[in-house]
């Protein structure tokens, strides 16, 4: 819309301006976040959160993927999308939501599962990816896919009343094959629906998530170690941070001599896949 | 008072977290160890911890959800007083007194 | 609406079916949500994240409380809102947004200042007060009117980069005013209009606030002891806890023999009031 | 190594955040000080560390952003290894060798 990639419109100035103030953030960091292109895989409830921040605080273009449509058993925690969006697709319903809030974001939405066929087209043009996704399969098919595409991914999941943090595949830190290089038994794998989480779990997660793509774009990231930030609502403290190992030099994707070079079938890899899901749970 | 090296009990708190307290006695989520060894030169190796912890920590029946060819199963995080345990060395750990050991599942939901 | 306070109504099994998995909410703590009433004063960056994840996990009566409007330079942060509802009241916007998330929540919006003359009213008949304002004097005034009709406080602060979280006057802990018997000096106090903020930062406190009501809510907080959590984008870990000191015999307000024994004029305590607003900061 | 005890230098860590590293030179948020004793009987006090850090870190013309009446201004929190100042005493806080004291601005705005 006739944006000049080197200097920020007037009414960006005027919407951003609290950012502006922000030595660390500034007219080069807003630019930055607004030449730039994130996809978000997934609008539950960790994409929710981090997707209206991104938009919020001014990224140019977000990428949005996800096949599902909204349930009301959604709205607990997936505060993207709305009552009357039950039943229609969750990218339509979450573009709806982002336009609400700031039309200058240009929302590109892939109202598609997610495959080995398509996932490197999808990505491709992306700065940077956030698996804001629910299955393991999902979840080694993206890490391979940024890997091939030399893509930082922000990794968020969130179970119960527990969440993780992750980014992977850059600046010489692990991707997530190099920490699980084998996946978990598909018995032992357990998913929202079937274990239930408290909707402001992954609210903090996804919130943080977006924290960790404005790092990304505007090289902050760059200075800190690989490290895994924990959180739980039982736990005191709530956060803990670990430090992660680097790139492993034998890993199946990331490593020096790669033997999974082309995405594979993950949900046969996992024993598993995204549309496995068990019944709904009823009283 | 600080321990003396020459001591042959190594005390090591293991933890069990996101989803991994299920697993174990009673839910817990820390147990405290006081391990005696044969003398002050043999080592406790990680390998051997793991073990340990899954006949006396892990409850009856859910062996196999912990332990897979002589490690974690995959899907495991084992976290060495805050650290990677791939950092430290993984199975070729040795363990020190007063070391922490975390056991956490990766989580996959969103 | 007809709901009995020691059941769940079918839609809001629908609605909350994940957290009823959860063995520490399940049906009763469910219930306890339902059943509470909460006022969060404040609809701007902290209040939109908390105010939507309260409603969205099933709070039964959710009091607003602001006098502002809403402006362009809000929307990097205060998600609630929408371009569309720039210039009208905040309460009422973010009284659209919740409706929109959840037509289940009960929705009070209090469209005005809160001062010394409406505050010990405007908080009557709450479980829970929620402080996401902006600045000293109102901080204070929320503070003693808490002690005085004996609520818990949850108070969160984000400014630029760096964020607070703290419960006050709950189960033996301190209030606002035993850690902070003295004002700062007025030009010591700097606001978000001031000197900006990161959309994300507010965000995260502000769900975090909304994590620490459910803790009070179902009883879960009863067993932590006082503690004060500071976030900061800008350092590594993001996330510290403090311990803090328990009530204090000689606060002004909560100690043994206060001094402090009606509201008083927080605007001239502090040297600054809530309307005391610097000038928009133009390039 | 372990720090004897009777050492007359004490090292302690003066950190600054929230806000508070805009009064500090150069915008640090991180000193480490060693501080020389008369002798290992003479205890460094809170008040006394304060007084000094307004003369070695805190930038010129900005002392009293930083101290009033001995202590910090109102609005400032004094933390102490992790812990609120007032639960070790406040001014009357003895330092310890590798103590870190923290200085973190309240904040307001939301
Ligand atoms: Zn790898
Ligand atoms: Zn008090």
């Amino acid at each position: 819309s006739g944006s000049n990639s080197d200097r920020l419109l007037r009414e960006e100035v005027r919407r951003y301006s609290r950012q502006l103030l922000i030595p660390e953030i500034g007219i080069k960091g807003q630019l930055k976040l607004r030449n730039s292109a994130v996809l978000v895989v997934g609008t539950g409830g960790l994409g929710s959160p981090c997707a209206l921040y991104l938009a919020a605080m001014g990224v140019g273009t977000l990428g949005l993927v996800d096949h599902d449509t909204v349930d009301h058993s959604n709205l607990h925690r997936q505060i993207i999308h709305t009552e009357a969006s039950c039943g229609t697709s969750k990218v339509v319903s979450a573009r709806t939501g982002l336009s609400r809030l700031n039309p200058l974001c240009r929302v590109r939405a892939h109202d598609v599962l997610i495959d080995s066929l398509n996932a490197k087209e999808i990505l491709q043009g992306y700065d940077v990816v956030v698996d804001a996704t629910d299955n393991a399969a999902t979840r080694y098919l993206i890490n391979d896919a940024c890997v091939m595409l030399k893509l930082p991914l922000v990794s968020g999941s969130a179970v119960r009343l527990d969440g993780q943090l992750t980014v992977y595949n850059y600046n010489g830190g692990p991707c997530y094959r190099c920490l699980f290089p084998k996946p978990p038994p598909a018995d032992t794998v357990a998913s929202c629906s079937e274990t239930g989480v408290l909707g402001v779990v992954p609210g903090v997660i996804g919130s943080l998530q977006a924290m960790e793509v404005v790092k990304l774009l505007t090289g902050r990231k760059a200075s800190e170690a690989a490290s895994m930030l924990l959180f739980s609502y039982s736990s005191q403290p709530h956060f803990r941070s670990i430090k992660l190992r680097s790139r492993k030099a034998t890993c199946a994707v990331c490593g020096d001599t790669p033997t999974v070079r082309e995405l594979v079938d993950y949900a046969a890899f996992c024993g598993s896949g995204p549309n496995d899901r068990a019944p709904d749970w009823n009283i | 008072r600080p321990v003396a090296h020459d001591e042959k009990c190594l005390t090591i708190t293991a933890m069990y977290s996101g989803g991994m307290e299920r697993l174990i006695k009673d839910e817990k989520t820390e147990v405290v160890h006081k391990i005696e060894r044969k003398d002050d030169s043999t080592p406790l190796m990680m390998e051997e911890f793991i073990a340990y912890l899954g006949k006396t920590d892990v409850a009856e029946g859910k062996q196999d959800m912990f332990i897979q060819e002589n490690s974690v199963r995959p899907g495991i995080m084992v976290i060495i007083n805050m650290v990677d345990w791939e950092v430290e060395g993984e199975l070729e750990y040795e363990l020190k007194n007063n070391d922490c050991v975390e056991f956490i599942s990766t989580l996959h939901g969103g």
